[in-house]
């Protein structure tokens, strides 16, 4: 059954909406682009000028947490596409669930980057002056740097599983159909562009050498 | 028809903003002779030729475009309603010649400021090397030989002078208007400037970077002397056969005067007279007669006791003071008594 | 007759509305508000200055109020300004559409604004803050005081600014009339998009520094401040990267209105279209790459300072051929003195002066000398007040008919544009001198050789203030009592004067078509 | 558009990819290649950024402007970089005389 949804008044007709609002998200992700860019350019001159800092300091990370990070992310982003594939082949019921898998690994991520905060967090990994780490001299930079941006990243991390839940709530009432996938399309872009973030963040912070 | 209506009130206001234009025009050439502090040294008289080509040249062609569209608003006054009007709209040709022209008058503006800027910039050899420290609310200078002052920068004339500089806390900005010279000075980090003063006399140095309340009162003065009179002062003590009220009174005059009155006046500070003996009230700690060690105290480290509704914003001066400073200043400070 | 002013009523219909051009009018209330708040400050700094030593107020009272006068009138007032009145007014109608791409995110723009405002006034009442506009660190981040309150409210203010900029980049590009290709659109839609341009590409770098400045204040981060390793050149390098395309952003939708005053009020189709056009772009695009030209002097390296020197000189071309094509569209016209042109014709006066005074601060060796000193600012009041404001109060009696369908008076009008023109050269000129002869910016006290200067400035801030006061008794007059006004007052050409005025909800009856160039007779 | 479907193999074989690269990414970070580190794993980040953007979200059959305004975002970024740290590298470094 293709589910009718009426484009808003001052649109000549649903593709036409959904453009303009394609255009408007990828103009909103250039925007995001820009904002996390100044961090990574900020990261990138600091590292020039203090290596060994943020060497040693990389020394605290666990890797392994953050490649199943990765791991999961990426497995977000395709569960995320295929909710849309299996919406326009309308497949409803499998297009639910891929959402619910995408909300999960979601979960997991956070999950995960409560456990690593909490651990800097005791040890005294802090950021600039807190940074009360017993037996290494002042790595303070370097984590001002981590939690900035790790902290940027989770904060989109929620608001896009809050986004999520929101789709899998209207995907539960048939909002979708192959007629009309335009807000999967629009909040699918979102994750992908918090995923391709994360991309670059984990061998930038993780794996410095 | 509207428009029609108002067609009287045209031609009178037309010929008033005229008027207005032209008196408007003749502003800039009433006041322009005094626009510059006499010059103290080579660099400035060729910046100072540099902005009086420039501003002739812009009231030149300001003159030339005001003049034209005043022209234009004279001859081409709405008479009647369907007055018939221009069909060109659009001359390559024209658009070409005033895209080229002001480019090259703005290039030709970047080299000269490019290459007089380059010589204001290339250090001297063997200049005379001070040490500048900027601070919140005064500055005060260290020579290579140890000797400290805070009054005045004092400088030979016709030597090249290289002021190495950096601030103690937040950003300043080193700026003597007759040498036509700034730069900013940051905390953690040495900025430089370069000068050689021709002339003798006492100049004025402000701090152009807003740097809080005391901002506006961060005054120095550059003191240009002749090269026999500076050698004597480099080398003399500065307090010999001073008596300690009066070596106060020089370190109050060169470090204070920025925050405290010699009065009981408050300015950024408390005035100072009359504070010796006095019962000072505090915002946390319970409160004391001043006597000479709450006044050292106060001075080495004023965060310590905070007098009652006055903000914590006076920087430390431990370090910053010899020995026979600090005495000094704590007799000159008891010796100050409220006017009658 | 039905119009969307009178559609429905209530405060609720104001406030939830979803029509662009209601949208419009509270941005202008609360602009025109915060416009006269900023007023008052200035005032207040400038009798303050009136003679040497303390006139009304202590130090730290002269630094906040020189602080909050700077905050409100770039991030309340100009920032948003033409844009977010006159873009949100006149953009659908002047491309004949209904409305703006994505109503609801404007009037969610309109909300940030507000909210960001409030709680930069907050400030006011938790400690206050005194770092001036630019919040420089490490003074910023030293300071006890309610500055954090100031760096949250720019922040939300921000993205009111990037959601407006999107939202008019897909109208344009999306929601124009048939027929009406990107070279038959009116010379203000190019501004205006030019304009989105930057406010999309520029404001989140600002967002990300004034984050890092909040986490520097409430966790001390230490990524600008030189005790923990940071660099505050860094911080200026963000921070200029934001400020200076958002002078573009202040004074590109103004030069739109300028186009369009010249073209009605001289009868004829503007001279130069696709020049004008092309160099309203041509800045959006070079304002991104000059904004060392703020820090020449901040210990910023001589080869960084050559590159932003020459770099600087070009976006003074563009600028040069608008003035140029404005002045020529002048020539053979048929020109009437109502107004908004006097107010166009001022922008070009005073424009002028600011233009070139500005070539003088991209000229390395003369920007040594007047950095920071009042000859700054001189010059941006001449590019800002003249170069903003001017055309924003020139479009408001300009669009008054078509906004509210009464006529405003000429009378009261030009009296206001006179006391204005001349109680700003009285104020701003003499600072030049003052600039020239040495008197750094932001002093709550100055030497005894300045005060003849600052007092006839002092005299001119009295007569500028009598301007705008007496602009808004005129607004208020033709509210109430102006006369019916016609559709199409000055025989304007472009689309929105073809609606009724005021227009009806939906803007035109029908969809109009566009065969012709926006301002041909 | 809507209209267009990707088919599932194309995400399955992109998924596959981008999970090796990330092995490949830590492994690559555990050997010191010196300088070129950074270099090898900007480069397969930015591999893995590009399948994202082509695959997942469609830019490979979308309209090409979107493409472009993620270009310029990128450009500017790249300019921000570029100036500040050019006045970063030629900064005279002067030193006290005391």
């Amino acid at each position: 059954m293709n589910v009718k949804h009426h484009a808003a008044h001052h649109f000549r007709d649903a593709s036409h909406e959904a453009s303009a609002s394609k255009l408007g998200l990828w103009i909103f992700l250039c925007t995001e682009i820009l904002m996390f860019g100044g961090l990574f350019v900020a990261y990138a001159i600091y590292h020039n000028q203090y290596p060994e800092i943020f060497l040693a300091g990389s020394k605290f990370l666990d890797w392994k947490l953050g490649s199943l990070n990765t791991l999961v992310l990426l497995l977000s982003s395709f569960t995320m596409a295929l909710s849309i594939y299996y919406a326009q082949k309308e497949k409803l019921t499998y297009s639910t669930m891929c959402l619910w898998i995408t909300f999960l690994c979601g979960v997991i991520f956070m999950v995960v980057k409560y456990f690593e905060y909490s651990h800097k967090i005791h040890d005294g990994l802090l950021p600039g002056e807190l940074f009360s780490h017993a037996g290494s001299e002042n790595l303070g930079l370097y984590f001002s740097f981590y939690f900035s941006m790790t902290g940027l990243h989770g904060s989109h991390v929620l608001a896009g599983l809050a986004l999520i839940f929101w789709l899998i709530i209207r995907s539960h009432k048939k909002h979708f159909g192959p007629g009309y996938v335009l807000p999967l399309e629009c909040v699918g872009l979102f994750w992908h562009l918090v995923d391709l973030i994360w991309i670059y963040l984990f061998p930038l912070l993780y794996l410095v050498e | 028809m509207f428009a029609h209506s108002c067609m009287g009130a045209n031609k009178k206001t037309g010929t008033a903003m005229i008027y207005i234009f032209i008196f408007l025009l003749l502003l800039p050439l009433s006041a322009f002779s005094s626009a510059f502090p006499s010059p103290a040294t080579p660099i400035s008289t060729e910046v100072d030729q540099m902005y009086y080509f420039i501003h002739v040249l812009s009231l030149g062609c300001g003159l030339l475009i005001v003049g034209a569209f005043i022209l234009f608003a004279v001859l081409y006054r709405r008479k009647n309603n369907s007055q018939a009007t221009a069909t060109v709209h659009h001359n390559a040709w024209l658009e070409w010649t005033w895209s080229i022209i002001p480019f090259f008058i703005f290039m030709f503006m970047f080299a000269w400021g490019w290459l007089v800027y380059d010589k204001m910039r290339t250090p001297y050899k063997n200049a005379l090397e001070i040490h500048v420290y900027g601070q919140m609310w005064n500055w005060d200078y260290v020579y290579k030989n140890g000797r400290k002052t805070a009054e005045a920068l004092y400088v030979p004339v016709n030597t090249p002078v290289k002021l190495i500089m950096t601030s103690r806390d937040v950003i300043h900005s080193f700026y003597v208007p007759a040498f036509r010279i700034k730069q900013d000075v940051l905390p953690n980090r040495y900025t430089a400037l370069w000068f050689k003063a021709t002339r003798k006399g006492l100049f004025n140095i402000f701090c152009t970077e807003y740097c809080g309340t005391g901002h506006y009162s961060m005054l120095s003065k550059v003191h240009v002397m002749s090269l026999e009179d500076w050698e004597k002062w480099i080398s003399t003590d500065p307090y010999e056969g001073l008596s300690m009220v009066e070596i106060g009174q020089k370190v109050f005059r060169g470090r204070c005067t920025a925050c405290h009155q010699t009065t009981t006046q408050k300015m950024i500070g408390p005035g100072l007279a009359g504070i010796f003996g006095s019962v000072r009230h505090f915002e946390e700690q319970d409160s004391l007669t001043a006597d000479e060690n709450y006044i050292r105290e106060s001075i080495l480290n004023p965060s310590v006791r905070i007098v009652k509704d006055f903000p914590d914003q006076m920087t430390p001066f431990a370090g910053l003071l010899q020995e026979e400073e600090m005495t000094g200043l704590v007799e000159y400070i008891k010796s100050l008594k409220p006017e009658k | 007759m039905k119009n969307y002013l009178n559609e429905k009523t209530g405060l609720w219909s104001w406030l939830s509305t979803l029509d662009h051009k209601r949208i419009g009018l509270l941005y202008l209330f609360s602009v025109l508000t915060f416009f006269f708040i900023g007023g008052i400050f200035a005032l207040l700094l400038r009798l303050e200055l009136f003679t040497v030593g303390e006139t009304i107020m202590g130090p730290e009272a002269y630094n906040q109020i020189m602080t909050l006068h700077g905050v409100m009138m770039v991030f309340m007032v100009i920032i948003p300004g033409v844009p977010a009145i006159f873009g949100n007014f006149f953009l659908p109608l002047q491309i004949g559409a209904k409305d703006v791409a994505f109503p609801r995110l404007n009037l969610l723009s309109w909300y940030l604004l507000m909210t960001g405002a409030l709680v930069a006034i907050v400030s006011v009442v938790t400690g206050g803050v005194d770092t001036g506009w630019t919040f420089y660190t490490p003074y910023s981040i030293r300071t006890d005081n309610g500055t954090i309150w100031v760096v949250v409210g720019a922040f939300i203010m921000g993205f009111s600014s990037i959601l407006t900029g999107l939202n008019f980049i897909v109208t344009v590009h999306k929601l124009r009339a048939p027929g009406m290709g990107f070279f038959k659109m009116p010379l203000f839609v190019w501004g205006i998009y030019s304009t989105a341009v930057i406010q999309v590409l520029a404001t989140p770098v600002l967002a990300i520094t004034l984050l890092l400045l909040t986490l520097e204040r409430m966790f001390g981060i230490g990524i600008f401040d030189p005790k923990l390793g940071g660099d505050p050149v860094l911080f200026q390098h963000f921070f200029w990267f934001y400020s200076h395309p958002a002078v573009y952003i202040m004074i590109l939708p103004a030069m739109g209105i300028v186009s369009e005053l010249m073209a009605t009020f001289s009868r004829n189709n503007i001279f130069g279209y696709k020049a004008i056009a092309f160099s309203s772009v041509g800045i959006a695009l070079v304002s991104f790459f000059v904004w060392g030209h703020h820090m020449f002097v901040s210990g910023q390296s001589d080869a960084a300072n050559f590159l932003f020197s020459i770099i600087t000189m070009l976006v003074g071309v563009p600028t040069a051929i608008k003035v140029f094509n404005w002045v020529s569209t002048m020539y053979k016209g048929s020109l009437s003195f109502e107004t908004p042109f006097l107010y166009a014709l001022g922008f070009i006066f005073v424009f002028l002066i600011g233009g070139m005074t500005g070539i003088v601060l991209a000229t390395l060796a003369l920007d040594v000398h007047v950095h920071d000193t009042y000859y700054v600012v001189a010059h941006f009041h001449y590019v800002m007040v003249g170069g903003t404001l001017f055309p924003l109060v020139g479009a408001i009696f300009y669009w008054f008919p078509k906004m509210f369908g009464k006529m405003y008076s000429e009378l009261l009008g030009r009296t206001a544009f006179a006391l204005i023109f001349l109680g700003f050269n009285v104020t701003f000129f003499p600072l030049f001198f003052a600039g020239t002869q040495g008197m750094p910016r932001r002093y709550y006290d100055y030497i005894k050789p300045y005060e003849t200067l600052n007092q006839i400035s002092t005299v001119g801030s009295w007569l500028i203030s009598a301007g705008f006061l007496l602009v808004l008794i005129a607004i208020i007059h033709s509210l109430l009592k102006g006369k019916k006004a016609p559709d199409n007052p000055w025989d304007g050409r472009t689309l929105e004067w073809q609606t009724q005025s005021p227009p009806i909800h939906e803007n035109f009856e029908k969809q109009p078509e566009v065969t012709r160039g926006p301002y041909e007779r | 558009m809507s209209d267009h479907i990707v088919p599932f193999k194309t995400y399955f074989n992109v998924i596959l990819v981008l999970i090796a690269l990330t092995v490949v990414t830590v492994l690559v970070s555990l050997v010191d290649f010196g300088v070129f580190n950074l270099i090898i794993s900007m480069g397969i980040a930015t591999f893995k950024a590009a399948l994202v953007l082509m695959y997942f979200m469609h830019l490979k059959y979308d309209d090409k402007s979107y493409l472009v305004i993620f270009l310029v975002g990128v450009f500017f970024l790249a300019i921000i970089f570029l100036f500040s740290s050019f006045d970063i590298i030629t900064r005279v470094v002067e030193k006290s005389v005391l």
